[in-house]
């Protein structure tokens, strides 16, 4: 979509006003934007950075177009953060695994309390004050609509500048949801269950290039799990390539406890509706091969 | 009765959330606190029952400024509850990688956060008008240590490519001699930025805490040494004793813990400073006398002068990384062998990485157990040692504005750089 | 690369140098993704959604090369957004213009929106495979839209109108959800009052304003007269209409061969190579948009 | 390069010979050749014949790369003016070392779609013509299936052909300027009889060494229209990760997508064509949201259909050369070899 609607055809008439803030995060993404130091003018000739609590001691303006948001919301205070810069920013895009996965952060969800690893981190019962009200580390996309989402951990520079293109000028470029593997094909690296050794490419979004393992390191899962991601099929790989499905399971929580949970539940509710479905017509799943034109 | 409260809610271009509460009644302060206010993500929670080879990985997340030295500090922990000893390539891509985030880092908190403070502005971005040059000089070498990291370690924020034993990767001779090349190209501009930061006027102010910082008898030691020593103290320390000499603490206006020196109940300074004044005499060449040139001797207490310290640390960073470069490229005997990761054996255990992260002093404990998961964890950062200490220099700047009769504004204006000074990562702090 | 490696890579322009020596065609042909320029010369407002573009291809020769068959499609550009499949609209007898009947569906198609008279876009093409119009002549036709369907078959019956002596009697069926949705209205309701074309249409959803007929586009149906030996049919719109529309048509006894459908796929090269707008073996661009239903019924997947 | 078997030659060469062959193709080319990468193989450029590893079994990706690069630019635009400002492509002239007899035919596939017929691709020809192929004859692995669909042999598409008959080779040469570069180079001399002798052995060797557990079904174009709606394709495409990997790997998956980038600065870009696979989810997917082919079942059917059916409708070959890439690319097993083994079940439930 051309979110903000900013442009004129041929020519920018309108720079859109932009701010960029961080939830619990370590600040490595905001520092990506700034480390593509050689365009960094140019892309800031395209758009009025109007507030920047990193780079800037300037205040936060009471009108933007575009907010950009670094991080996972984990207090109720950052909840609220999100919903008023929702609220005001006509588009909103999440920057990097905390903000678009729940990330490292999200970690701290799962099956411990949130409460107990805290008391675990503080003295027993002293959490301070300054904590504030501290809730399931999630993803922006689960407290409010985003419009964009810049993905890994951190998020490549140009792919930030790419996005950032997107909203501006429009594109029509689709969003893959393909999982990882394709691109170690693309890259020519061997593969890592050849040797028996657990990576989460299986079912991870594609788009990073694989760049880790073409460093030598299969990959941790950091762009998220894709929607199309086949979890099952993947275990059945890890069965297959004698890796153990328990590691797969638990090296997921990284980067995708959050979708994690999701899924299961998902899962589970699909299990209960293909269980009613069984008895009925079969032949149903064959219509969606077989439609004709789409005009409307 | 007049009372005076200056808060300064968000304090801008530090990496994190922080506020301050100064609060002057009759030219007494009576509060005076650095409002901790990140969000805790519980890392030493969360890494409990994961295998170790994870670790390095997660913790890198703790802080994306200085992902490489937590990465580095974690696999020295790792390493030395197994007991690895890995080759002397690996210990030079990891100096490299330590290196270059302190050019990162640096490079980025002098121009980007600390310098608009002198120059009277709210950003950099008004530099790149009035100063071109000076601007992109300093991108240029904030790029430089980008690609350093990427270089090494396969990117600029969180490292992939360093793992416990060794690395997965490793560049070409040509690319290393180019690196090589582009370091000494940065020195001059270094230099001038020691002189840049030294014309800078700071109030006159002198710690009275402690220093820590990590110590050799040979060499400017920023991750290998297994010393850490209090200037003023006068004690030296095994990173395993961490505990029985550092003492943190909870306090309610702060998601980070405080920490003080165990055996005096001193708060301390650790960073730029105290390694300059730690290991002055280990500088390189060309580092030591812009230092000398600026009028850096230890002992310096002025803990606005980190800035300057880190300034020196640059061209001290620079020399260093390209004649590592140079050595890996094979030049002068070069280091043979090769980094790949050296095989080891798991085994329970309980040890502490500890390493000179871009703002000092950092420890990982960890306890592993005998399939390599993790039993426990505490993390001690340089920014959550060092709050104690700035609450205090901040009430002394304080005490010292009201006695010259400054007026608000003017206070919480040199508060605010007294802040970025520390250059504090309250993410880090807070993890 | 290797350092022994005695070679440099070249530059290739996938292009007649000296493009002076080369006709309208050849030019175009030397290199089908490049794109020439056309100048946006009016712009209509047909709906809350659609406009009417008329384009003028700037470059004289490209110009007046450009022949297209109706049904046939160009691929438009805007760099840096990327290219749409869009319809020829206008017919073939309109020489020097083309016209293209946009939707605001995405990304590319909402900055189309919002480009002036004078602005600049990139075409290629045609592309693909229209209506068999020669075939066609001497004979009835029977012409069914839905929606946007009607962007294709426009430039059918703008065809037909310019040269209506040589067709028979001509049928069009257009259903739209609301009245409000109804595109080239006015050029319709012209025709019919002039007897040059029997106009039935119909909407889903009527308001006030309507007082048509009522229901989806089968219905006209029941009333009509159809020589099912001497008659074309042609269906263009929404998934769901084909098969009922066809049903009918295959009622009236109307020839499987006699019948033409045209399909929408997501399309990137049209030239039959990107394989997005494949259906089983056929390739949407090149062996379509426009299949006979014979044909149609016959590829694996396609209805 | 020729496409006739009239004007082809044979001569034989010596294999210490073709250290000099590579050095003589060096001085004008790039060679790109079988390395050894991990634990794989791939066609990579190289600086001298010690780096080739010519007996190698197949390669990760096939030599497709060097005639539709993963990322082309085909052209450069302003887009403050939205006009085209360089159309120019970045073409090596090459020598593709070492493609074995499916990667010959996998050219040929791709030259009928982007070499002749209606619309030839000009960035392709350029490449193809740019580039000269030396094939290797080899000994099928595990995975190769190449014989059942005529693939075995290169008959045409080639520049030279080296027969390995042991500590020599047969080579066929069909095109002046690789004929030239050999003469100069090495030795070429006649075949003996004992040599063509050798040639024929060493053929039939071949023929007789294919996995026996592949299943043998040439009315397999048939068969897949026959089950277009067996829930075998339910079965297979449920266990599709959607990665891709099969189309990167296989030799004759051709299917693309155009890009457009905008530089960092916003005003000038370039239009690319990237490689893109019909099994990813978006392929079908169109504006408003409907997809063609929504699920795994729908994707991976198409693909089958397309490598064993439809191309062969249009173009009289098959699209798979049985290279087996794709077999051992997929996580989750999913390639021709079990779709012939499901034609082969459905065989033996009829025979019941
Ligand atoms: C032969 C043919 C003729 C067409 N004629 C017309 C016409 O006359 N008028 C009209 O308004 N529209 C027509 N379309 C549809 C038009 O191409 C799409 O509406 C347009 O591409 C949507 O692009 P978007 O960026 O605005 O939408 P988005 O939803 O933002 O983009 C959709 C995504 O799908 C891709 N895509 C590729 N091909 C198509 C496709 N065929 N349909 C939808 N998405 C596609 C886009 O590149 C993009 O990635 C036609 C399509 C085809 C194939
Ligand atoms: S599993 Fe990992 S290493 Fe293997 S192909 Fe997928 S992403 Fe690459
Ligand atoms: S489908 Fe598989 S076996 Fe066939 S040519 Fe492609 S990669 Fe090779
Ligand atoms: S068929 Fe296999 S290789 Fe192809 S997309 Fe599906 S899982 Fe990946």
């Amino acid at each position: 979509m051309a979110g903000a609607g900013i442009i004129n055809t041929n020519q920018v008439v309108y720079r859109p006003r932009v701010v960029v803030v961080g939830l619990a995060s370590c600040f490595g993404c905001q520092l990506q934007i700034t480390n593509i130091e050689s365009h960094l003018m140019e892309l800031l000739g395209q758009i009025d950075l109007t507030y920047w609590q990193l780079a800037s001691s300037d205040p936060m303006p009471q009108y933007f177009d575009v907010a950009i948001i670094e991080g996972a919301v984990t207090t109720q205070e950052s909840v609220e953060t999100v919903r008023t810069l929702r609220r005001k920013a006509d588009t909103l895009i999440a920057i990097g695994a905390c903000a678009t996965t729940g990330g490292i952060p999200g970690m701290a969800g799962g099956s411990l309390g949130l409460a107990d690893r805290a008391a675990e981190v503080y003295e027993k019962g002293s959490l301070p004050e300054a904590c504030g009200e501290m809730c399931v580390p999630r993803p922006i996309s689960s407290v409010v609509k985003v419009d964009a989402e810049v993905r890994c951990c951190p998020i490549d520079s140009y792919d930030f500048v790419k996005t950032l293109h997107r909203l501006v000028y429009g594109s029509n470029r689709a969003q893959l949801t393909s999982t990882l593997c394709g691109e170690c094909k693309r890259n020519e690296t061997t593969c890592f269950y050849a040797e028996g050794t657990l990576c989460l490419g299986l079912i991870t979004r594609s788009g990073c290039g694989a760049r880790c393992v073409n460093l030598g390191r299969p990959c941790n899962g950091c762009a998220g799990l894709s929607p199309d991601a086949n979890v099952d099929s993947a275990r059945d790989a890890c069965v297959r390539y004698g890796v153990s499905v328990e590691r797969f399971d638990k090296a997921l929580e990284m980067f995708n406890q959050f979708e994690l949970d999701a899924v299961l539940e998902q899962e589970q509710a699909q299990k209960a509706q293909d269980k009613d479905e069984a008895t009925t017509n079969q032949a149903s799943s064959e219509a969606d091969a077989s439609d004709t034109g789409s005009r409307g | 009765m007049t009372k005076t409260a200056i808060h300064v809610d968000h304090i801008a271009r530090i990496e994190g959330h922080g506020n301050v509460h100064l609060v002057i009644e009759d030219g007494q302060v009576k509060t005076c606190e650095m409002n901790v206010v990140e969000p805790a993500r519980l890392f030493e929670s969360m890494v409990k029952g994961r295998h170790f080879s994870e670790i390095p990985y997660i913790a890198s997340r703790i802080c994306g400024i200085c992902s490489a030295s937590h990465v580095v500090t974690d696999l020295l922990a790792i390493e030395h509850i197994f007991g690895i000893e890995v080759s002397e390539r690996t210990k030079a891509l990891r100096d490299l990688l330590v290196y270059g985030s302190y050019l990162q880092n640096h490079a980025t908190h002098l121009f980007v956060f600390a310098a608009p403070d002198f120059v009277g502005h709210a950003s950099v971005f008004p530099l790149a008008d009035e100063a071109p040059d000076l601007f992109e000089q300093a991108l240029a070498l904030k790029a430089l240590g980008n690609e350093l990291c990427t270089k090494v370690g396969g990117r600029s924020v969180h490292p992939i490519t360093a793992v416990v034993g060794g690395f997965t990767h490793e560049i070409t001779a040509d690319e290393y001699l180019d690196l090589a090349q582009k370091m000494e190209a940065m020195i001059p501009f270094a230099e001038a930025t020691v002189d840049l930061f030294q014309s800078f006027e700071v109030p006159a102010i002198a710690t009275e805490g402690d220093m820590l910082a990590m110590v050799a008898p040979d060499h400017y030691a920023v991750a290998d040494a297994r010393a850490a020593r209090f200037l003023h103290a006068g004690i030296e320390f095994d990173p395993d004793d961490v505990e029985e000499h550092l003492e943190e603490y909870v306090v309610s206006h702060s998601a980070a813990l405080f920490a003080r020196v165990r055996e005096t109940q001193q708060p301390y300074f650790t960073g730029a400073l105290s390694r300059l004044n730690a290991s002055w005499t280990q500088l390189s060449s060309q580092a030591k006398v812009a230092s000398a040139k600026a009028g850096v001797r230890p002992p310096v207490k002025n803990p606005y002068f980190n800035n300057l310290a880190q300034a020196i640390e640059l061209v001290d960073a620079l020399e260093h990384c390209s004649t590592l470069c140079r050595l890996l490229a094979g030049e002068k005997g070069g280091i043979p062998g090769t980094s790949r990761p050296v095989s080891f054996d798991i085994c329970a255990g309980k040890g502490v990485g500890f390493t000179e992260a871009p703002r000092g002093a950092l420890f990982h404990e960890l306890e592993l157990d005998g399939e390599g998961r993790v039993v426990s964890a505490s993390i001690m950062t340089p920014t959550a040692q060092n709050v104690a200490n700035l609450e205090a220099d901040m009430r002394q700047l304080a005490e010292l504005l009201i006695g010259e009769g400054k007026d608000e504004e003017s206070i919480r204006g040199e508060v605010e750089k007294l802040v970025r000074a520390y250059d504090p990562c309250l993410s880090c702090s807070v993890h | 690369m290797p350092s022994s490696c005695a070679v440099s890579t070249v530059q290739v322009r996938p292009y007649h140098e000296n493009s002076s020596v080369l006709t309208g065609q050849e030019l175009m042909a030397q290199n089908p993704y490049r794109p020439w320029p056309a100048r946006i010369t009016a712009i209509t407002e047909l709906t809350a959604t659609e406009k009417l573009f008329e384009f003028r291809l700037i470059d004289d020769k490209i110009r007046e090369a450009f022949h297209h068959e109706p049904g046939q499609f160009v691929e438009v550009s805007i760099f840096g957004v990327g290219e749409a499949p869009i319809s020829i609209s206008s017919s073939p007898t309109k020489q020097g213009f083309i016209e293209l009947t946009i939707r605001k569906a995405g990304a590319f198609t909402e900055i189309l929106h919002e480009m002036q008279c004078g602005d600049i876009v990139g075409l290629r093409g045609p592309f693909g495979r229209g209506f068999p119009i020669d075939e066609m002549r001497g004979h009835d036709i029977l012409l069914v839209a839905g929606g946007l369907g009607i962007a294709p078959l426009r430039s059918l019956i703008n065809n037909i109108h310019d040269e209506r002596s040589e067709f028979g009697k001509v049928t069009i069926i257009y259903g739209s959800r609301t009245p409000k949705e109804i595109m080239f209205r006015n050029q319709f309701e012209m025709w019919r009052h002039r007897k040059d074309f029997d106009l039935h249409l119909t909407v889903d959803h009527p308001d006030e304003t309507w007082d048509g007929a009522v229901g989806v586009v089968t219905k006209p149906f029941a009333e009509l007269e159809i020589d099912a030996s001497n008659t074309y049919g042609a269906v263009c719109g929404p998934p769901v209409m084909y098969r009922f529309v066809i049903d009918e048509m295959r009622k009236k006894n109307i020839s499987y061969d006699h019948i033409y459908v045209s399909f929408e796929r997501h399309m990137k090269c049209g030239m039959g190579k990107c394989g997005h707008c494949q259906i089983g073996h056929q390739y949407v661009c090149l062996d379509g948009p426009v299949f006979n239903y014979w044909e149609a019924k016959n590829i694996q997947g396609s209805m | 390069m020729t496409r006739t078997g009239e004007d082809m030659l044979y001569r034989v060469i010596e294999a210490k010979e073709l250290p000099a062959l590579v050095s003589a193709f060096m001085e004008s080319y790039e060679v790109v050749a079988p390395v050894k990468s991990g634990s794989a193989y791939t066609f990579e450029a190289v600086s001298s014949f010690d780096e080739i590893e010519l007996n190698y079994p197949t390669t990760i990706a096939s030599p497709k790369k060097y005639f539709l690069p993963p990322k082309e630019t085909l052209l450069e635009y302003d887009a403050t003016t939205n006009q085209v400002t360089n159309f120019a492509a970045e073409i090596t002239p090459r020598v593709i070392f070492g493609a074995h007899a499916c990667d010959i035919n996998a050219l040929n596939r791709l030259d009928l779609v982007f070499r002749d017929g209606r619309y030839p691709d000009p960035y392709y020809i350029a490449r193809r013509k740019a580039t000269l192929v030396v094939g290797v004859s080899c000994m099928p692995t595990e995975t190769c299936f190449c014989h059942l669909w005529d693939s075995d042999e290169a008959r045409f598409g080639y520049d030279l052909f080296l027969q390995d008959i042991g500590g020599k080779y047969l080579v066929s040469i069909s095109s002046v300027e690789a004929a030239n570069i050999l003469e100069a180079a090495c030795n070429p001399r006649e075949a003996t009889d004992e040599e063509r002798i050798e040639f024929r052995h060493v053929t039939r060797k071949r023929q007789a060494s294919f996995n026996k557990d592949i299943p043998d079904i040439q009315e397999v174009a048939m068969l897949m229209d026959a089950f277009h709606s067996d829930p075998f394709w339910e079965e297979l495409g449920k266990r599709c990760l959607s990665c891709t990997a099969c189309s990167a790997v296989c030799p004759t998956c051709f299917c693309f997508d155009i890009q457009d980038t905008l530089d960092p600065d916003g005003k000038k870009g370039h239009r690319e064509r990237v490689w893109d696979a019909c099994t990813s989810p978006q392929f079908a997917l169109v504006a408003g949201g409907h997809n063609f082919r929504p699920d795994g079942r729908n994707r991976v059917r198409h693909r089958m259909y397309h490598k064993l059916n439809g191309f062969l409708a249009n173009h009289n070959h098959m699209l798979c050369v049985g290279c087996g890439r794709c077999v051992k690319a997929c996580k989750a097993n999913i390639n021709p070899i079990e779709v012939l083994k499901f034609f082969e079940r459905k065989g033996a439930e009829d025979a019941e």
